[in-house]
């Protein structure tokens, strides 16, 4: 299923850049992100915990991030296993464009998921897709923005 | 940690010592070993697994069997034995209103949950109140129409009665 | 299709249930009627340490009138919203929208309070709510708060209750003189989710609708209020006009979900002609 | 000479008495010493590469007995494949119980866990490691056929698995010298049977004696006798199949699945009985799915509206793998094979591709085929008669076969003893009061209400001799056995090889029999479904029960009756054949006079044989087996009317009344026939209007539950009016027919003319199932 949005972020494209790279911005950004371990410069292995209504399962999986145009856009994939609830693997292109002091963010997502929860939740999958899409951008602009205020780590 | 529950199951006092996870239906089916409640989807769906609870229809597959401590169960075998759905068994034997069977049990516990609160259904009333039994194999007309002749059978008598 | 394990609480009574949950560090679950838990719990989609149980819990039941409010326990069975005479007359949108949730043996079973906790976008009884501007009686270790319906449902399966935290009671302030009220929805099959369905409260006076209160559902991530809809009636006799205006207002008031099975248009389309047929049978609260 | 005293009665089934009172015994109800409980690790993807399979965790989980994998578990069963010669060039991969290597479809099973209860052996599951390399599955059968679209499984060299094309010399010049040609592509979705009671066995081995008993919900017992004892390498004597109580079946519980294979491994390795039942979601995603054909077909017309040629274009996709033993080729070729049966048509051009694509397979499943042929073949009809100005009725008077134009042979082969089409025509039309709907029909137009009315005549294949499968190399038997004994109280009873899912066979069986030996059916035991204790035979299927099952019965108690007599002459010394069974007892052919009762004659060839005449054999047993000759089917016909009403705001369809008249031969039981049309009927409803196995692009079947697969419930279904037309077959005897998938074959047909007549003043028109709201609308322009 396809997803597209767009976010103005309170930073500039280069803020917002090395925010999509940096580990502590994509922890706390990823909805329900227990673990992310840097596996490479574009690559982590994360665990991460969704609940959605009746729905409450643990996966690990893998984000990485290619077609690099550094600045510019890059296309974020994630693949995570939830043992018998299933799986879900996703691909995003995301899109900087400076407006003034802000950056717009456009994405272009493809998500699936497969086993149980595609044989059992498509009435809601999409509504929850989305929803996490959107929790994970304003978790990361809130992240950007205390990482502006906060000392560089 | 499994729990010790007591309830009654078609009059009869009964001990068990269950896993939280136990469906009530489970409980009937496997450690009671009261099998005429069927299993059909274990999410509240199809009704095959209905029984009374304290006097009213429940999925036994959507009830846990600790939550049913201290209640009051009646199973297809104790409305069997006990003949209070004597005149719907005969009807549906008469119309044929069963096949397989499997969805039988719910469909006995449904009519008899309507006509309790309603003498006289419509057939358009029958047909709401089964709303959550599957049938496969009858085309559920023959149900509609035992229902109904059973329904006419107790206001007869109770007209004779008068 | 079996439940992995757990272990099973009953709680006596809210603090019970409060510090239970906080016991399970949060690894916990409430339990009311149970029927989208149980079953949530059979097809292994969630796995909670601890499951606790409310049916026992007395502050959660009762249906009683104080001062122009209706109180309903939140573990009032949907079956009593379909027969109680107090919630017929003082929150008639829930008896109205009864006889559309699921099936006979489920409203036997099923909770008002875990409808409305629950928050599925396809469920009747939370649109009824904000239709009839219910308030929610929601307990935490800080005390008893009461959030309006409009605010309580906040996201897909996402309610103003936060972990731990326990839904009370559903407070609906009584009818006035001239309210009417109409409930419908468009399902497959009877007792389905619905495709669109909605719950209309106005005050009907001499000059036309007052405080008009309309809820879709299944048109988006919860119930929507349809607040373009409510302006375009507001002040006008109900006709085919008046009619056609809020249909035509739903358009800004709807941004309906978009898949193969149900497409944003047919959504939008549907809402219209079911909210024209509801007005078109708005009806007088006895 | 024979009683018809209880043939063509409405006995009522003793074994509902069973259900009613709860006692029904189902697999699920099973519960044998030391049995264990199978969960299966599945896979979540279409397709894919198995990386990685790490059991040992869920070995050492509480409860678990043993952990099998393809390695462990697979080398105890030959491998089996899904062809059949009579297929020419079909290809199908071969298959194993547990996934090698790769995985074919969501759902595809990978791992075998065992433990004390089906709870354990769920937790077991969650802590098996599975990491499948994900691999682009094949979703859609014309994408399937493209160049370059991977192949959907190892060992097959395309993704079509069987193409062929039935074609009579005339079809292009009756296009060329056509009046009027109609044409429209048709999409019918994929569904399933969702038998309440899902797929359930427990196997049950003794190394002690080498016995292994097979428990299993199957309507074909001595099948799976074969195919256990074939694919395990055991001795048939040695494998004894049990059907007890099913929970319904409708073809679907006749197939070779890998769960009900690996429990019978499973149990052979451990030597203790194992129990699989599926629950919901894995019924879903493991149960064999229907149809999923697209057509493209048309018709052509002389200016009359006379029906000259079909021409017909048929594509189905059967999942991954062709079933087994029946193939997954069957369906398509009922297809194009029975379009336009009921009509003189002369000119026939169909052509099938069957084809393979990552979803679970398809294959037989009640009617199959008609549904399609007849949906297909009625539509056109319809279309032709709108452009012709003629009425549905009318044009079906003008081109089905005439009630005397019989034995006829249709375009496509099939041969046709007997049929009634006009006289069912007419009495449709009458029962239905077809005028007068029309009449309301126009009226309600002027008030905004559009009601259709939509007309489906059709044949249906009954009684199948050799020809189905054993022609192909199949091992399913088309011949039937019945053993008919009087016991030593005089008293019946039968053992015989046609087996009871609820259809009644039971109850005819007895209701035969009694006939013949001149007792009640009451008196009549009759044992179905367990390879031990009755004859072997091909069972449930085709609607072959009351046919060749009820003609077995009948010869078996024809034979018994002979023996009676027989003893009868020589102990009150009279010619046999002036003394007939009646009442009981032997009675005087001429008066009527009782002479003797059947208890008496058991009492004397039981206790005191010594007492018959030298030579006189005491033989109270008599043992028959049928296989139907003859035409190589008896085809049974009938119309279908629906009547239905359209929102065409919301595109919510409304079901307001079904009529069927029915040609079934000999009725042996009007009410148990009834019911079994009845039921059909609302089997072909339900994916008419709610039924579709919905699948997203990357193989995924979106709506495995009971909650999201609308299944047709009692709210929905409307009251179904039915008549019959007699016509028996001279074949047999009994000169009954088959009636199980009548009700399926048409009423789907029926329904989607009435849909479109209902949205004709719209100019809408609908071509797929489910007919569902979204569809119409889409049709009405309002999405």
């Amino acid at each position: 299923m396809e997803l597209n949005g767009s976010q103005t972020l309170a930073a500039t494209p280069d803020q917002v850049w090395s925010a999509l790279f940096d580990r502590a911005v994509l922890e706390q950004a990823i909805p329900g992100c227990e673990s992310l371990e840097q596996t490479s410069d574009t690559s982590f292995s994360a665990v991460v915990k969704l609940k959605i209504g009746p729905v409450s399962a643990r996966f690990k999986g893998d984000v990485e991030l290619s077609d690099i145009a550094p600045g510019l856009s890059c296309t974020l994939s994630g693949k995570g296993s939830g043992g018998i609830a299933g799986f879900a693997k996703g691909a995003a292109r995301v899109t900087l464009t400076p407006q003034g002091a802000q950056t717009v963010l456009d994405y272009t997502a493809d998500v699936a998921v497969g086993g149980k929860l595609a044989a059992l939740g498509n009435r809601l999958i999409k509504a929850t897709a989305q929803k996490l899409t959107g929790e994970f951008f304003a978790n990361f602009n809130t992240a950007l923005t205390c990482e502006e205020t906060a000392p560089t780590a | 940690m499994k729990a010790d529950i007591t309830l009654t199951v078609n009059g009869e006092a009964v001990r068990e010592t269950v896993e939280p996870r136990t469906s009530l239906a489970d409980l009937l089916r496997d450690n009671l070993r009261l099998t005429g409640t069927h299993l059909g989807c274990e999410m509240g769906a199809c009704g095959a697994c209905l029984v009374m609870l304290d006097g009213v229809a429940v999925h036994a597959c959507l009830v846990l069997a600790v939550q049913a401590d201290g209640q009051k169960v009646e199973t297809i075998e104790g409305l069997n034995d006990s003949g209070l759905i004597k005149d719907l068994q005969e009807t549906f034997h008469d119309r044929n209103a069963l096949q397989c069977g499997f969805c039988t049990n719910g469909m006995l516990m449904s009519a008899y949950a309507l006509l309790a609160g309603n003498s006289d259904p419509s057939r358009d009333e029958i047909r709401d109140a089964l709303s959550g039994n599957y049938c496969r194999c009858t085309g559920y007309e023959a149900i509609v129409d035992a229902i109904s002749a059973a329904a006419d059978h107790r206001l007869n008598k109770a007209k004779g009665a008068q | 299709m079996k439940s992995p394990a757990f272990e099973y609480v009953r709680a006596e009574s809210v603090a019970d249930a409060m510090s239970a949950y906080a016991e399970a560090d949060g690894d916990a679950v409430y339990l009311s009627g149970g029927h989208s838990v149980v079953p949530s719990l059979a097809l292994r989609l969630q796995a909670p340490a601890l499951l606790i149980d409310l049916s026992n819990i007395a502050a959660l039941s009762g249906i009683s009138l104080h001062d122009g409010w209706l109180r309903i326990g939140a573990m009032t069975r949907h079956v009593q919203a379909l027969k109680d005479p107090l919630i017929a007359a003082h929150a008639p949108l829930f008896t109205a929208a009864a006889p559309f949730v699921a099936h006979p043996a489920i409203r036997n079973r099923g909770t008002l309070g875990g409808s409305l906790a629950h928050a599925d976008p396809a469920s009747e009884f939370p649109a009824a709510a904000v239709a009839m501007r219910a308030e929610l009686e929601i307990a935490s270790s800080q005390g008893i708060r009461r959030v309006p319906a409009d605010d309580f449902f906040v996201d897909i399966y996402e309610t103003a209750i936060e972990p731990g935290e326990v839904l009370q009671a559903i407070h609906v302030p009584s009818p006035v003189a001239g309210q009417v009220i109409g409930f419908d929805e468009i399902a497959r099959r009877r007792g389905d989710y619905a495709m669109v369905g909605a719950a209309v409260q106005a005050v009907s006076r001499g000059s036309g609708l007052e405080d008009v209160s309309i809820a879709l559902f299944s048109v988006g991530n919860h119930p929507v209020r349809a607040r373009k809809a409510q302006a375009a009636l507001t002040g006008r006799m109900i006709d085919a006009d008046a009619i056609a205006d809020a249909q035509a207002a739903l358009e800004d008031d709807l941004d309906p979900p978009d898949d193969p099975q149900f497409p944003a248009s047919m959504r939008l389309h549907l809402a219209r002609v079911l909210l024209g047929r509801v007005l078109a049978n708005l009806e007088a609260v006895a | 000479m024979t009683s018809t005293d209880h043939i063509g009665q409405s006995h009522r089934r003793e074994n509902a008495l069973r259900h009613l009172a709860g006692r029904g015994r189902f697999v699920t109800d099973l519960a044998l010493p030391r049995m264990v409980h199978a969960a299966f690790v599945r896979s979540p993807m279409a397709k894919g590469k198995i990386v990685e399979l790490d059991v040992s965790a869920a070995a050492e989980a509480p409860g678990v007995v043993r952990v099998f994998t393809a390695e462990t578990l697979n080398p105890i069963c030959a491998p089996w494949t899904g062809t059949l010669d009579h297929f020419a060039g079909m290809k199908s991969a071969p298959q194993n119980m547990l996934a090698e290597g790769q995985v074919l479809w969501a759902g595809h099973p990978v791992a075998m866990i065992l433990a004390h209860s089906r709870a354990e052996a769920e937790d077991a599951c969650e802590l098996v490691l599975l990491d499948i390399e994900d691999e682009e599955a094949v979703v859609d059968g014309d994408a399937a056929l493209v160049e370059g679209t991977p192949l959907v499984s190892e060992g097959i060299d395309s993704n079509l698995c069987f193409r062929t094309v039935l074609e009579t010399p005339g079809l292009d010049e009756a296009f060329a010298n056509a009046a009027h040609v109609v044409e429209d592509s048709f999409t019918f979705g994929r569904h399933t049977a969702v038998t309440l009671e899902p797929r359930a066995v427990v196997a049950d081995f003794d190394p002690s004696t080498g016995q292994l008993t097979v428990h299993h919900g199957t309507q074909t017992p001595y099948q799976f006798q074969d195919v256990y004892a074939h694919q395990f390498g055991l001795p048939d004597n040695k494998v004894r199949v049990i059907a007890p109580d099913v929970g319904g079946s409708f073809g679907m519980k006749l197939h070779v699945y890998n769960e009900e294979m690996a429990v019978v491994a499973a149990s052979l390795k451990l030597g203790r009985p194992v129990r699989f039942v599926a629950d919901r979601l894995e019924s879903f995603v493991s149960d064999v799915h229907a149809r999923d054909h697209r057509v493209s077909a048309r018709m052509a017309m002389d200016a009359q509206g006379t029906i000259l040629a079909m021409d017909v274009d048929d594509m189905t996709q059967i999942g991954a793998i062709s079933t087994y033993p029946r193939t997954s080729v069957a369906e398509g070729n009922q297809v194009i094979r029975l379009m336009g049966a009921p009509y003189t048509m002369p000119d026939y051009r169909g052509r099938l591709s069957v084809v393979f694509q990552n979803k679970v397979q398809t294959s037989q499943y009640r009617a199959v085929g008609h549904p399609i042929a007849c949906a297909v073949t009625e539509a056109l009809v319809d279309r032709a008669a709108e452009q012709l100005d003629l009425d549905p009725i009318e044009i079906r008077q003008r081109n089905l076969v005439a009630d005397d134009a019989y034995p006829h042979v249709s375009a496509t082969g099939y041969q046709f003893e007997k049929l009634s089409h006009h006289a069912a025509l007419a009495k449709l039309r009458e029962i239905m009061g077809y005028d007068a709907l029309r009449a309301e029909q126009a009226e309600l137009r002027k008030q905004g209400i559009y009601r259709g009315i939509g007309i489906a005549s059709f044949v249906e294949i009954t009684n199948p001799g050799a020809a189905f499968y054993g022609v192909g190399g199949a091992r399913v038997s088309a011949q039937d056995g019945a053993i008919v004994r009087l016991t030593p109280s005089g008293e019946v009873h039968c053992a015989i090889s046609v087996t009871e899912q609820g259809q009644g066979t039971e109850t005819i069986i007895a209701q035969v029999v009694a006939d013949q030996l001149g007792v009640t059916p009451d008196q009549v035991k009759v044992t179905t479904g367990d390879t031990d204790t009755t004859p072997s035979g091909g069972a449930t299927w085709a609607c072959r029960g009351a046919g060749i099952g009820g003609e077995t019965a009948l010869r078996a108690g024809r034979r018994l009756q002979a023996q009676i007599l027989a003893i009868a002459g020589a102990v009150l010394q009279a010619e046999p054949a002036t003394l007939a069974l009646a009442g009981g007892t032997v009675v005087d052919k001429a008066t009527g006079k009782e002479r003797i009762t059947l208890a008496e004659i058991g009492r004397i060839a039981t206790y005191r044989p010594d007492t018959l005449p030298e030579g006189c054999d005491n033989s109270l047993t008599a043992v028959q087996h049928f296989a139907p000759t003859g035409y190589p089917f008896d085809f049974t016909n009938g119309i279908q009317a629906s009547h239905v009403e359209v929102d065409i705001e919301t595109g919510v369809t409304r079901l307001l009344k079904h009529w069927v008249v029915e040609d079934c031969g000999r009725i042996i039981n009007p009410l148990l026939v009834d019911e079994q049309i009845r039921g059909g009927v609302v089997q072909g409803l339900g994916p008419a209007f709610f039924e579709e196995c919905m699948y997203d692009d990357m193989g995924q079947m979106t709506n495995a539950s009971l909650a999201d697969y609308l299944v047709p419930m009692a709210g929905e279904m409307p009251d179904i009016e039915i008549a019959h037309i007699e016509t028996p077959t001279l074949d047999t005897i009994l000169g009954a027919k088959g009636v199980g998938e009548a009700g399926t074959a048409a009423a789907g047909a029926a329904a989607m003319n009435a849909v479109n007549d209902a949205l004709r003043p719209m100019g809408a028109r609908i071509s797929q199932t489910p007919m569902t709201p979204l569809r119409i609308l889409t049709a009405l322009g309002h999405v």
